[in-house]
């Protein structure tokens, strides 16, 4: 199995996940982030000095995908959450050695 | 022909001789006879200055009790979960629409019936308020409007303080309908008792301000509904452990209780019930004193002993000892001296520091701390009076005590059993997991997750 | 020689026999004669005890109005998403600002322009206000500057509800523009047909507290604007989808209700224009009745409904179910029994119910549903006067609604469209999905990320 | 035989002919004798018509000034880092209690010394508060009562100033500490100078409402707390650089900012000191029309200027601006035209935008800016009297100014440094980082994580 | 060494933070993220209009373990977090090839 | 590719992301974390009953990074985050297989 890790902007959320699920996967993982990349962050001031906002917000969308449909996940979330825009994030594809499902105990793909 | 407002039209029409109305300190002296005078009521304004400034007594200091609504639900929010947040703020702002209804309709006639009582003293009439033509609202020594809105704000404290101890746990529909039934019946039965002239009034209680009419009775109100509802998922572990479960912010739990303090001085500063003379308005400002100086003893006092005993200051207690100090004082806040008040109110500071882990050993789930500040402190004020006010006994005391305790907590008691055992009270386990917000709600207090994953 | 703050030298001065002023329940009876009197008004106190109150009056329930400005702030803030709520505090800051300024530089004037319209009984004088030596101010039976308070802090209303509704995709400065418009202008201009005594007055016209002059005004601007301004991003999906946008904090949200609420007695209470007498003093008081009678019933009946409907109870509607009741009493809060004034809040509740997502159907994004509360709600309040009030008709009622309505719609989209076309209205898609606080304010709402991320 | 409280036996008692109480407009014209007169306080209502007004006056201003410490409470909970919250929630409801009983034991006595100097003119009696009995308290013009609620809830603003300077890196107890002296004897000492009728007074100095007996003074005692403490770790660079450090909450900023714009009108137009005569009714309105300009400008200027010299609006500073707009206006807020307060106001708000940026450059660490906005604007506020008021000097302002500010900063230096060299100010680094609330306080302001991951 | 990574339903944290350190595993890091799986969320209706509320409150524990106990652990947790429910939650275990400790510099398993 | 993940104290992020960019990365994702380790968490008091404030907050910061590279970004976030004291945190790295840039689709090295 394959965790597919994406960063995307947060307002593509709900995309990424209709295409993920339009794809028969149905699990997945988000979390709230901050990043940090080419898309650099800005300078504010706050009253009177400046400051560096260096991280904006993201989501990461965890999703761990049977080894053979991760090359497929991998394309369907870069489509939905391109904008074409800088900031619009990464795709991380790492190894699952193993996954059970809490409530039945089952193992690997069958607890996907 | 309507309104035009300002600048347009507004003379002075007549400069009269004046005739004047006069009223002895009322509430001291609240047996005067009621000599009803017909004075001209349109003709000459100095005539009715008195009743000018006792209606505006009321009205002010009724808007800064209503403001209270406001307190407790702040202080509520804060000190719930968030996941329970939205519930609770729901929950305030119905009971207190819910109070003002029930007044209207029932309340107001059955706690100040005059002379007529369902049975004699204990029971007043079922009559829902009329208001008076402005005109010709001669009866009293002030606006009946007013009046009935100020006793309003007092029976919608009540049922704020029931709100409080049963948080994260109650359904929402049960609990309104308990709202009801206090509000309508419950809180003006036992209040014709006293403030309606009935058999309390007749034996010599003394409550001023309502430590036990208005406190205490949200608080035996609350205790049968945390003994009927039990506590809530987890809060105690089998092996007698507390689990505490932390409120959801303290900055909202803070405004709620200066809201709060702030409101205070309209609870007991109006309860002199007259301002427009000189004997009035300088009891009125008394009132103002001691009630400010029980709040900050029982702010002191609570902070020095939760630092003293468990090494850190407790924020949550400090703001307890706070609505303690008001609490005790409510009963007779013009007789103290500044000192007596001091010593009051520091000493329902103390009952709160003690009282709050004591409630927790017995396993009655008491969410903010309503029955130890408005229930525990509310008996001690209500005794106390005895030491500063000569014409009170501490036996008669607590005989009013007792019998309101008693009568509400069995009423309400029996109210909270036969909604347990029809419509049923509490949520299911998971609901209650899951929180009030999500099951009954259908918004979180703090619905967004992640800084603009809404749509765009 | 300047203060000697008490204690020292405040003495009384002297015993005199007392003439008094009269004035007859200005609201009910504003046609009687403006007959100035020179009373001798250092000399003796009680000659002017009618003027004092009267001032009181404006000066308290001007408070409590001004309070609303918090309110409308908390409201806002809680119903719009966290991107967005630093800016949201900050137009609302500002709006009460520049509506103090323009109220000053020409809003007052001509409104109440007294004898001296621009074009008669239609366009008052243009003319900044100065205040009168407090010792010479005899003209009406108030004090000047209370009268221009609270007549102030009733503008800064109608800006605020504009600025409800365009949140969260309007730029600052544009807004604040539209702002001096409606302050300096169409607010001040449309009030003198009514207030200033103009030709919807001539008409017999009935609106007490301002349902339509400051409600349905705010409301009528805040819709042309939302048409000009267009729906938030992704509002609607192009399906006729409506996509909800939860607003960030509920606690927020029932807070900024709650002060609403309590400022409303000021609103309504304070429209009553004098206290000084039996009379007056009593309207006052059935006025707060109503007033909250009618709020209760918005809440409770709101509450019902969505439970019903939607099988939950909505508290955001609720919270709207509140102000809803209460827009619809404003027009007429002192006629109304007891019992009126519940039905007419109550429909209130209702109106909230079904316009809110009707106007989402219409595609026009109102983020805090201040058109269904202030200009739906509105427009019922002035209509029912005719149920309560025998002097109102409700041909006329509708003449009033429709004239203002078109005359604040149209001059309000002149405005808007004016500002759309030169410097613009909209930030970007990209400013408006990072949200506006980042933006044009430079700060987030709550911005610090990881607990204590911040340099040490 | 106690409180009967509403509708039973409030009766009007007599009709009488009215002899009445008269005082000349106080504030201006203190110097008036002081003729106490024996009128029969009980028998007739209307002859104590002024001392009613003015004891109401106290009680509703003084209510609003109570506010305040909530408003001081809500910005600095907004303006500090989150870990810091619940630590800030705590010193200002502590300080506000501690300021109460020091001004009862000790500060009232020697602020208001009567002719009962220890040092005559400049160190007053040292003796606890007792309220007079109610019905004979006729000495002045007003209840004692009411004036001591009045005067002690300025005394506590002046504690909430020094609190909000110093927030994020003091403990608790050595700051309650400084509290008990600087409400117990700093702030009634210098006070005593002016409005005790001491030397200043003597002199000729001029201070309606406090810019420099409340506000500098806070300001005064706040810097030497911060040349003493020191920045918060990490505030400044080695390197001359300035690390912000964004509070956690801009809508509570805002809220405690409107909170404290309310409680302001109370602040100034109370100082009034009288209420019931035409000319004293005027001069309160006409002060809270002058207030709310001076605040309106303070936000718009600091609005603007921000805009242009930083591209952004900066809502902290807009909200700092409307509280130096009202410090500003604080030493006069009779005397000046409409025009005048919206200059000197709005020259508060230039002072915050070029001031708060000066400090850091100085190193000096204010979190939330109190010393530009209370002593800065306070010292404009006081000098700039001098314009409006013919009666004040420049230089009498400016002896009043450095005089005071050199007594409250001495003296606050030295019991700083004896907290410094004793106890000790600061906690740890590592409590500093962690922050407070975990040091301090034991429980942090928003406690949960992980929705839900409490308990069940 | 493995990491250890479970998903779990909030309120079972102070469970599986037990059960892990019984076990003599003194180290984990916990996030606060929302999940969308078998349980579907729900639609809540917001001022009359619906809309799905897709993903729901969980909390992640991540720790690492020496492989050897890798599949103990996993045991542990998968008891201690299971209520029988749907939406009780998943374990994956993925390889972690270096670990360090920053106070020290001490490496992989000695780093635990 | 390796995925550098390092748990520290919150107020050392500023220090880290320097350190990084120093060496030339330009990526990295930021989340709020609670921790447990040997840096224990406490007890408090909350109104007269204890309780174990078990968590820390700390910030986890992940930097995908080329294989040549991990050792060198492991050192300088470690010199970084030190400040010599218990609950400093920990470093881990582990393989990363695929990287793809979402706005423009290129993979692995290129997409850093
Ligand atoms: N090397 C990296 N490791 C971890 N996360 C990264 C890395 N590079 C980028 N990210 C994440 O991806 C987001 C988008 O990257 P960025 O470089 O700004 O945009 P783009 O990929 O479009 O050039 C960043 O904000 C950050 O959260
Ligand atoms: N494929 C997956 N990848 C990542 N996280 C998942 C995946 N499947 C489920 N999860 C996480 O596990 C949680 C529980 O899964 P769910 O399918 O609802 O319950 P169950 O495993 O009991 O059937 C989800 O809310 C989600 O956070
Ligand atoms: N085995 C582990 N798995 C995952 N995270 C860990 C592990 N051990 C420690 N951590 C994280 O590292 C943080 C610091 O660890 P701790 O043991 O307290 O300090 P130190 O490494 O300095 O002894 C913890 O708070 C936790 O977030």
């Amino acid at each position: 199995m394959k965790l597919l890790t994406a960063i995307i902007k947060p307002f593509k959320l709900e995309e990424v996940r209709t295409a993920l699920t339009d794809l028969g996967l149905e699990g997945m993982t988000v979390t709230e982030v901050k990043g940090y990349g080419r898309q650099k962050g800005h300078t504010e001031i706050y009253r009177g000095a400046e400051y560096a906002v260096s991280f904006l917000p993201k989501i990461k969308i965890e999703v761990v995908v049977p080894a053979a449909q991760a090359d497929k996940a991998l394309e369907v979330v870069q489509t939905a959450a391109r904008t074409g825009q800088i900031g619009d994030g990464k795709i991380f594809i790492s190894p699952i050695e193993r996954t059970v499902r809490v409530r039945t105990g089952e193992s690997d793909e069958a607890a996907l | 022909m309507n309104e035009i407002r300002s600048k347009i039209g507004l003379g002075i029409a007549a400069v009269t001789v004046l005739a004047v109305t006069v009223a002895p300190g009322y509430a001291q002296e609240a047996a005067a006879p009621a000599a009803a005078v017909a004075v001209d009521k349109t003709a000459a304004t100095a005539a009715n200055v008195d009743y000018v400034f006792n209606t505006l007594l009321f009205l002010m200091t009724g808007f800064l009790v209503m403001w209270m609504a406001a307190g407790f639900a702040m202080l509520e929010a804060g000190l719930v979960r968030t996941k329970n947040v939205a519930m609770q703020c729901t929950k305030n702002i119905a009971l207190y629409s819910v109070a003002g209804m029930m007044f209207w309709l029932v309340g107001y006639n059955m706690m100040y019936p005059g002379d007529d009582w369902i049975v004699a003293d204990t029971i007043g009439k079922f009559l829902p308020v009329t208001m008076p033509d402005p005109g010709s609202d001669v009866a009293n020594g002030y606006s009946t409007g007013s009046d009935w809105f100020f006793q309003m704000v007092f029976c919608a404290t009540t049922a704020s303080i029931v709100s409080g101890t049963l948080a994260e746990r109650i359904k929402l529909w049960p609990f309104l309908i308990f709202v009801v039934v206090l509000t309508g019946l419950i809180y003006p039965i036992q209040g014709s008792w006293e403030w309606g002239a009935g058999w309390l009034d007749d034996m010599g209680f003394s409550d001023f301000a309502g430590s036990t009419l208005v406190h205490s009775t949200g608080g035996w109100a609350a205790l049968a509904g945390a003994l009927l509802l039990g506590a809530r998922a987890g809060k105690y572990g089998p092996d007698g452990a507390v689990n505490p479960m932390p409120g959801s912010s303290m900055p909202l739990a803070t405004l709620g209780t200066f809201i709060l303090w702030l409101g205070w001085f309209g609870f007991n500063g109006g309860s002199q019930l007259a301002l427009g003379s000189l004997e009035n308005a300088s009891a009125v400002s008394k009132i103002f004193v001691n009630t400010n100086m029980a709040a900050a003893a029982g702010v002191i006092v609570a902070m020095v002993m939760t630092q003293v005993i468990y090494g850190k200051v407790d924020l949550t207690m400090a703001l307890n000892g706070a609505l303690a100090g008001l609490v005790s004082i409510t009963a007779e806040p013009l007789a103290p001296a500044i000192w007596q008040s001091v010593i009051i109110g520091g000493i329902g500071g103390v009952i709160v520091v003690f009282t709050v882990p004591l409630l927790d050993k017995l396993r009655v789930d008491d969410v903010v701390g309503a029955i130890p500040v408005h229930l525990f402190a509310g008996i001690w004020g209500t005794l106390i009076v005895a030491w500063t006010n000569g014409d009170a006994n501490v036996i008669v005391q607590a005989t009013g005590v007792a019998a309101i305790g008693a009568f509400v907590f069995v009423s309400s008691f029996v109210v909270w059993a036969f909604l347990k055992f029809t419509i049923g009270l509490r949520p299911t386990l998971e609901e209650e997991t899951d929180g009030l917000d999500k099951a009954e709600i259908g918004i979180e207090a703090y619905p967004e997750f992640g800084q603009g994953s809404q749509r765009i």
